[in-house]
């Protein structure tokens, strides 16, 4: 994967650095194209979340005691992975692996949550079939609930992969894709929480 | 051989032309008769001499555009052994900044023309010249591959026909039922809209003389789109009052058993006439999509032939 | 670009510090909070609602872009970053707002 | 039970065995693989193809890939067209013609996919990974491995979308799928379903290539390449892949919607339960404009490149250029709403978008007039890239000038949806896209294989395409002013029929003009030898992908290159012609650094398709194994180390001395 910017034998680390750095702005660049996935399915919900619509509202399936409870698991998940990552860079290989255990907790706890809150609603009679409103409530929160589960998933593997692949620059750049992948996710989700719950909520 | 690619050129050139003038004279006055080259309406007209005066203001950069390329490639070949070459002469702020200016100028001259007639064209706006004169209602339907009209003030309807009278500014609503995505269009009249269940378009149009359109529907929308056809009457309000006393003597009334009959699929169906129609029937179309909340369609019943298919 | 500690190779995304990462923490766990009780203890008006959680969600932004993310301008790699982020962000609104413009525009005009 | 989570709703009824039209594609798509199969083991070429295509991640090699499959599907996309050109020739008055609508309408709705994703962007591609690295002086992409894979997943789309020739059908609904007719109630078999997934895993490739490509022209430039010294190919490459990084996920989100409506029940767009068709019109267009920009912007660059190249004279206005594209990538974004005026938006609305649209004119207006002059007071050689380019200035001003008019509502009003939009788009993209990237294969044709196209037959091949192409186009701006709509099946006004029949007449030409060009590339390759290309820079050419040899080696450049201007190889030139040589003959060469082959990208794609398959036909199981293997490369490829070697020196000086030699 790494593309000679230079030739120079002994120049070697120099060259990792430049093909890592250019490796994480395309992860970037992905970054934002998720961006503008997200950004078209908030447009989705607006304009089907029109107040004047006919059918079931949203609002009255929310609870928003949950929501918060939610927010804190994604925002103290998004600490501890930086926590990790200060660890790989202080080359403590076990404590970084401890910190992204617990991320992982802490993102799989969101993802349980989420996923009851989901069967909770849709077993009141609010499911993805009910109306368009809340289609794009489920595929909006749902797409961002994906997004986590594979974070969850990547989150794994780089547990599994950080002691057989020792702490290198491959590994340092491959947590600082998952790291802003990951914080990522949150920022995603305080327009999530704002627009979908607090606005439906009010 | 650039000789050579000189000589085919030219040759091409000419079968060309050839060939398109062919393809202009053909049946030249029957088929010019169809379309926004040959308008009946306020706003066809209108909208034909938009596209011409637009044509006009463009082609005075395109056709230097046009003639420079060709001139410029001939000129300038080697085989020519034109003295001034200059390799690196790339810039020339004078040269760019003319042609710059002159799109932009063009641009702005189009653009507030384009302001000015879209809102003077806007379907959901009385015309101009005609903006105190109340509209005659007509509300539109689209079924699979027919069209229903209803006059409600008259209380008629009929399938794939349309009379209006003459100078008289006419508001469409439009809409359809248990077909796809729709058009409403009666291209020597005037605009195309959409017809969407659901939701209710409106167009207004005026005919300035006296004769038979085509009208169709002109987004595609299944198997039966081809023949989606519907014939306009543009008559004098006399002849207009005799064909509602006409129609009026149908047997057949647009109730609902009627009218599920239309909602049938059927592919060229020949015109209809409905002496009477169900009170506030085309809202309750629009309502039917707006009020349902079922996890089907509302019309589930009624597409025989799509299942058949 | 040859002089970083490669302990420390910041690929345009900032250095990682303890106190910045904390920081960012509490302040976003402060806002977090406060969009939830103004919409939880139901004494604002709708509106006022709708300007707090906004601010409140738009500030948290940028504070995790800049403590999480560690979105910087101090490298060429990190302006680019920056400059690519403004770039979506621009096209992104245009695209929103332009839908929206769109959708409510033709919701109004099918009703009346 | 068990049948039903295997095979879903595949039965062996699917497959149309009643249309012998079918059997016989069929058959000969069987016999086809087989001979292949057979050739392959025969000559025991299984290990190259594999070793040396398949797991290939070279972008040469990717390149060429990519320009065939365009090439194939091409086949496709044009017997789609002279189907449809034959059956509105014949289908007047009361003669329906030869195709009843369930086989017209899925004709035209595949003719607008396979052209538009299966033909122009492969070849987009093809072009750009041909190119983009040496031209900036770089030794490949920046993601070399999934460039391979963005090539297989646009290859696995390809593929699904075929199958559904043989296996079930394809959508019937025209090439963007409008819902409610897209929706399971109108459409209620499997064709839409084909639709939906062959993009969907297309577009994804397509989406990652784009990230690779402003990735690689960003950050691995040759030193000394500032922005402003870039190639005009370059920068028009960098924003159709900016285009594309912004817009395909308006793609993927669009088609999601339209899926989960037809898989899950969602409501998205049926009016009846709270949805909104007008938002995925909305939607789709979001993306489809800048779509057709992605396509004209590389076009642009290779008119750029050629213009200069054989006009021997610098490009003028570089600056303005680089604007003008910039200016036309973020118009490209605020214009989507002029593809429906007639949805039912007020004045105002319609107007700012049409007068959006219309700006656009001035900075493609300013890019002609830069070319126009380039020529001016050059000299001239009209090789086959250049007759390209002549022919496209004339044909894109009045494709282009008809844009313009379909931009001003009230004049849309009349012409939306009609033929004269169809004459309007064909003129831009055949007159713009096809011959800007006909020219530029011409043109880099030596730079990818050795040698050089057949000039004569090649000229041969421009004449019919350009001359069939107006007798095939200009009929329709006559009949859809004349009120006649597109995907008509057939129609009961005979005035109209002479139109078609000059307008078929028109597209056999065109197809004379393939066969000449598909003659040529045969002929071409037969005399390979005598138009080998032994110098590396058979067009006197100006930017860095003429300073090595053609084909270019293996690792690009010996020695990564150094530019301090524009057209940096063209200005060496003209300062070595004193000193006798251009090319440096001793050197110190050094090891160089190279990605090894892998044959992950694939393996995920074939996956990718697999997965596409089985979300068509709902088969539960396969599909979650596909998904699961898919997911299982991802991961086992993270553990490889094994990912890069090193080239010696001396074989990089041997191969370098080899080609010094031949052109002394
Ligand atoms: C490569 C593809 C391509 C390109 C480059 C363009 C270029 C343009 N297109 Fe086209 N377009 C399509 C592909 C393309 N289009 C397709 C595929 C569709 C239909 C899809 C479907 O419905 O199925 C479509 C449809 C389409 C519509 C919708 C019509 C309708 O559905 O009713 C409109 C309306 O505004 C439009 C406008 C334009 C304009 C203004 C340009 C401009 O960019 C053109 C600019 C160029 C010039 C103007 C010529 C050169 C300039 C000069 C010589 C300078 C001087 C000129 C002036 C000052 C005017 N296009
Ligand atoms: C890139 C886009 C593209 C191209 C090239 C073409 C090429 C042609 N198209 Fe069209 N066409 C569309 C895009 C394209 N088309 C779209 C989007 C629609 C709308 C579909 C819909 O309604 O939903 C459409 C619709 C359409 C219609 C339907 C009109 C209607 O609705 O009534 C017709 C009718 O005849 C037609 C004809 C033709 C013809 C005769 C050609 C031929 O003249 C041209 C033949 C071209 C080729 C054979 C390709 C050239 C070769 C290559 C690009 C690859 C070469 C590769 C190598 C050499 C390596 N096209
Ligand atoms: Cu269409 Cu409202
Ligand atoms: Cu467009």
């Amino acid at each position: 994967m790494h593309n000679a910017a230079t030739i120079a034998h002994d120049h070697e680390q120099h060259h990792h650095h430049d093909g890592d750095s250019t490796d994480v702005f395309g992860f970037w660049l992905y970054i934002l194209t998720d961006c503008i996935l997200f950004g078209c399915l908030f447009a989705t919900f607006i304009v089907l979340n029109d107040p004047s619509m006919h059918g079931p509202a949203l609002k009255s399936y929310l609870d928003l005691h949950d929501i918060l409870i939610e927010t804190f698991l994604l925002l103290v998940s998004n600490l501890t992975f930086c926590l990790a990552i200060l660890s790989i860079y202080k080359s403590k290989l076990f404590r970084a692996q401890l910190w992204l255990v617990l991320t992982f907790i802490l993102g799989a706890s969101f993802v349980y949550m989420e996923v009851t809150e989901f069967a909770h609603i849709a077993h009141e009679g609010f499911s993805w079939a009910t109306s368009g409103q809340a289609s794009s409530f489920f595929t909006l929160v749902g797409t961002h609930g994906l997004h986590v589960s594979f974070g969850l998933l990547w989150i794994l593997v780089m547990i599994v992969q950080l002691p057989i692949l020792k702490i290198t620059h491959i590994t340092k750049r491959r947590m600082t894709y998952l790291g802003l992948f990951w914080n990522f996710l949150d920022i995603v989700w305080i327009f999530v929480f704002t627009i979908v719950y607090l606005m439906g909520g009010i | 051989m650039l000789a050579n690619i000189r000589k085919i050129t030219i040759y091409a050139l000419i079968a060309m032309s050839c060939f398109f003038m062919l393809s202009l004279t053909g049946c030249k006055d029957y088929t010019f008769s169809l379309g926004m080259l040959n308008p009946k309406g306020l706003v066809t007209y209108h909208e034909r001499k938009l596209f011409f005066d637009t044509l006009a203001l463009m082609l005075i950069v395109v056709i230097p555009v046009i003639i420079m390329s060709f001139a410029f490639v001939y000129h300038y070949q080697v085989s020519h052994k034109v003295r001034d070459y200059k390799p690196n002469w790339s810039h020339s702020y004078f040269l760019e900044v003319i042609w710059w200016t002159i799109p932009c100028v063009i641009i702005v001259v189009l653009a507030i023309l384009t302001w000015k007639k879209t809102h003077e064209l806007d379907p959901y706006t009385r015309l101009p010249g005609y903006q105190d004169k109340p509209p005659m209602l007509i509300q539109a339907i689209a079924l699979p591959w027919k069209w229903l009209f209803i006059y409600p003030e008259q209380n008629i309807a009929t399938v794939n026909f349309l009379q209006i009278p003459i100078d008289q500014q006419v508001e469409f609503w439009i809409t359809a039922d248990n077909v796809a995505m729709s058009a409403f269009f009666i291209p020597q009249l005037g605009s195309q809209i959409f017809a969407m269940a659901g939701m209710r378009t409106r167009l207004h149009l005026i005919a300035e003389e006296i004769g038979t359109y085509n009208g169709l529907n002109t987004q595609y929308n299944g198997a039966g789109f081809s023949d989606m056809h519907f014939t306009v009457n543009v008559v004098q309000a006399e002849e207009m009052q005799t064909w509602i006393k006409q129609v009026k003597q149908s047997a057949l009334s647009l109730s609902d058993a009627n009218y599920d009959n239309l909602l049938k699929p059927s592919i060229g169906d020949s015109p209809q006439y409905f002496s009477s129609v169900e009170p506030e029937l085309f809202d309750n179309v629009i309502m039917t999509y707006m009020h349902t909340f079922s996890a089907t369609h509302p019309r589930e019943n009624n597409n025989a032939m799509i299942e058949k298919e | 670009m040859h002089h970083h500690d490669l302990s420390q190779p910041d690929y345009g995304t900032g250095q990682k510090k303890l106190g910045i990462y904390v920081f960012g923490f509490i302040t976003c766990s402060i806002l977090t909070l406060i969009s939830f009780w103004a919409v939880m203890s139901e004494t604002f008006a709708k509106n006022d609602i709708l300007i707090i959680i906004f601010i409140s969600a738009i500030i948290q932004f940028i504070v995790q872009v800049v403590c999480f993310l560690r979105l910087n301008t101090q490298t060429e790699q990190g302006r680019m970053n920056v400059m690519s982020l403004l770039f979506t962000g621009v096209i992104l609104v245009a695209v929103i707002a332009g839908s929206l413009w769109i959708m409510w525009n033709l919701a109004y005009f099918m009703a009346h | 039970m068990l049948q039903n989570l295997f095979f879903g709703k595949l039965t062996l009824d699917v497959i149309p065995f009643h249309e012998p039209i079918l059997i016989g594609v069929m058959a000969f798509m069987a016999i086809g693989a087989i001979a292949v199969i057979a050739a392959l083991t025969y000559y025991k070429q299984w290990t190259y193809l594999w070793n040396e295509w398949i797991c290939t991640i070279d972008h040469k090699k990717i390149g060429i890939m990519y320009l065939i499959l365009s090439f194939v599907m091409l086949f496709r996309g044009f017997s789609d067209a002279i189907m449809m050109r034959l059956q509105q020739a014949m289908a007047a008055g009361s003669n329906a013609g030869y195709l009843p609508p369930e086989h017209f309408d899925q004709i035209f709705t595949a003719h607008g996919v396979i052209m538009i994703f299966f033909v122009a962007m492969p070849f987009m591609f093809a072009l750009l990974n041909m190119v983009v690295p040496l031209q900036i002086g770089c030794r490949d992409v920046a993601y070399p491995y999934l460039n391979s894979l963005s090539f297989w997943l646009t290859f696995a789309g390809a593929m699904l979308c075929n199958i559904s020739l043989v296996v079930g059908n394809f959508a019937r609904t025209g090439w963007l799928s409008y819902p409610p007719l897209a929706e399971l109630y109108y459409s209620p078999d499997v064709g839409v379903d084909y639709y939906i997934w062959s993009l969907q895993v297309a577009g994804v490739g397509t989406l990652l290539a784009g990230i690779n490509f402003i990735a690689t022209i960003i950050k691995m430039r040759c030193k000394g390449m500032t922005l402003m010294k870039m190639p005009i190919f370059v920068w028009s490459a960098l924003c159709a892949m900016i285009l594309v990084a912004l817009a395909f996920p308006i793609l993927t989100v669009t088609l999601a919607l339209l899926a989960f409506d037809r898989m899950f029940d969602m409501h998205f767009f049926s009016e009846f339960a709270g949805g909104n068709v007008m938002l995925y019109v909305n939607l789709i267009w979001a993306w489809g404009h800048p779509e057709v920009y992605i396509l004209i912007l590389p076009a642009f660059g290779v008119f750029s490149e050629v213009v200069a190249t054989f006009s021997q004279k610098k490009l003028f206005g570089y600056t303005t250029m680089v604007w003008a594209i910039g200016i036309i990538t973020f118009l490209s974004f605020i214009v989507w709403l002029h593809h429906f005026f007639t949805m039912g938006a007020g004045a105002n609305v319609n107007a700012f978008f049409g007068i959006t649209t219309m700006i656009i004119a001035i900075p493609t207006g300013v890019k002609v007039f830069n070319w126009l002059f380039t020529m001016y007071k050059g000299r001239i050689i009209l090789s086959t890239p250049m007759l390209w380019v002549t022919a496209f200035f004339t044909t894109f001003a009045i494709g282009g000038m008809t844009g313009v008019l379909t931009a001003v509502p009230p004049i849309d009003f009349q012409v939306h949806n009609s033929l004269f939009l169809i004459a309007h788009f064909h003129n831009v993209i055949i007159g713009g896209v096809l011959f800007g990237y006909f020219a530029g294969l011409i043109y880099w044709f030596p730079k990818s294989f050795g040698f050089q196209l057949n000039e004569k037959l090649g000229i041969y091949a421009f004449i019919f395409w350009v001359v069939g192409f107006y007798i095939a186009f200009m009929p329709l701006y006559i009949l859809g002013l004349n009120g006649f709509m597109r995907r008509v099946n057939h129609y009961s006004e005979v005035a109209y029929q002479p139109y078609f029949i000059v307008a078929a007449f028109g597209a056999l030409l065109i197809g004379i003009g393939i066969i000449l060009q598909v003659i040529q590339l045969f002929v071409s390759i037969k005399n390979r030898h005598a138009l080998r290309d032994k110098t590396g820079d058979l067009w006197n050419g100006r930017t860095l992908e003429w300073s090595v040899s053609s084909p270019a080696p293996m690792y690009n450049f010996a020695v990564l290159p150094t530019v301090h201007e524009i057209d940096q190889f063209w200005a060496d030139k003209q300062r070595h012609l004193s000193e006798g040589h251009v090319h440096p003959k001793e050197m110190h060469y050094e090891p160089i650094h190279m990605p090894r082959n892998t044959p992950a990208g694939f393996i995920i794609a074939m996956f990718a398709g697999a997965v596409g398959f089985a979300l068509i036909w709902q088969m539960l199981i396969p599909g979650i194994l596909a998904f699961i293997g898919m997911i299982a490369t991802v991961i086992i490829r993270t553990f490889s180390k094994d990912i890069d070697y090193y080239i010696d020196a001396e074989t990089v000086k041997k191969t370098e001395l080899a080609y010094l030699r031949g052109i002394v």
